[in-house]
């Protein structure tokens, strides 16, 4: 079972993804721990999930917090705070 | 109503639209927001909106419906635009309409302040240096936290 | 800018010529006052407002020049009918224009807030039961009295 | 010397007069003594000036207070508190 991820605004363009499907891992569980293992994809990757305070992630088109839940997640977000209006 | 949408909107056709026929309305407050030159020290040739489709409409939605529930609204409207504006341009239009001025007012006052915080736009420049991504306000943060008292 | 008029008015046009050419606003909110229908129990077929011409005027800009002088303003317009009017007309109009999206609101609700209490204005009724004088609403001293603090 | 005197809304229907010219009295200073004044013109005038708590007085086209003084005065108006807007 694949989730979609979603990159927006400066997340998009330093990891350099627009849009991909994912295998979650079964260990990664909710969104602090989905921010630790994109860490680990690479040195862009590492550069932008570290900035942790500023990464804002919205799961199934919802604004997440840190403790939010993937189980059931098919499409996840990833961008930084929104500055619209 | 919520509208996303790359075309401009008409400020006085919207607000007509919106009260037509209707005798039940005493007061309409209307926000417009702008693309805003940043002067001589940081001239701005244009901003490119950029936003999370799908997740957008259904955030303006929650906003809109949070605000019914919060005040007595005849009406309600929200247009964003997104794509490339330049100086001038008009980039958001919220429209409130009730039997009373307060209601209208601050209504409109709420819908724009959780609009800057939750609805997924992002806004990059394009000035004299280059492109930039256009940061949050932490001022935007704290208008919204007036309003969280009263949840 | 303040006008008294018989004449209705156009609030997307009014919007248009305020902010027309200029890059250095991020914010316009108008405020339209319109004549509300009392519905089914208390059905209005018209309303005649009554005015001090002379001293309205000077009301007005006195009002406008307090705004202006509490907030930074790009502009602001204040238009408010008098005569006879029907059940969904417009009464009032009131626009501010400023960098900043809280400056505008504060400054329109003020600046209806004052007028409300200051500008001398008289509402006659005309309805089922005849005519009467509209009576001022303990709630818009209230409304008033929330800026005192900051004189 | 006269005064100018406009009566605004039910103040000059109950009145019966939109405007007047009047040789204010010498003892007549500030508008609390010209209310007292207005209400021995007659009954309608004791009626409408005998509800002070609801009067307004306007001194040459500013809101005036009771303890304002009449002193160089050309125009004063009487009306009901104003329900604009």
């Amino acid at each position: 079972m694949t989730v979609k991820f979603l990159y927006f605004a400066w997340v998009r363009e330093q990891t350099g993804i627009s849009e991909e499907e994912i295998a979650l891992p079964p260990e990664v569980k909710d969104v602090a721990g989905l921010i630790a293992w994109q860490r680990e994809r690479g040195p862009e990757f590492a550069a932008v999930f570290g900035r942790d305070e500023i990464i804002r992630v919205a799961v199934d088109r919802k604004h997440a917090l840190r403790d939010t839940t993937l189980d059931g997640a098919r499409e996840i977000a990833f961008f930084p705070p929104v500055t619209g209006g | 109503m919520i509208r996303v949408q790359k075309e401009d909107f008409d400020i006085g056709g919207e607000v007509d639209a919106l009260r037509k026929g209707r005798t039940d309305i005493g007061a309409i407050v209307s926000f417009t927001g702008t693309v805003r030159d940043g002067g001589a020290d940081n001239p701005l040739s244009s901003m490119t909106l950029e936003h999370y489709a799908g997740m957008t409409e259904q955030e303006l939605e929650r906003i809109e419906k949070e605000a019914r529930r919060r005040w007595p609204l005849a009406e309600t409207l929200i247009i964003h635009r997104y794509g490339t504006l330049r100086p001038g341009d008009n980039i958001v239009l919220v429209i409130t309409a009730s039997a009373h001025r307060q209601a209208a007012f601050e209504a409109a006052s709420f819908l724009m302040d959780y609009l800057k915080t939750n609805a997924p736009f992002w806004k990059k420049e394009t000035g004299a240096d280059g492109e930039s991504w256009v940061e949050a306000k932490d001022g935007d943060d704290a208008a919204l936290s007036r309003w969280e008292a009263e949840d």
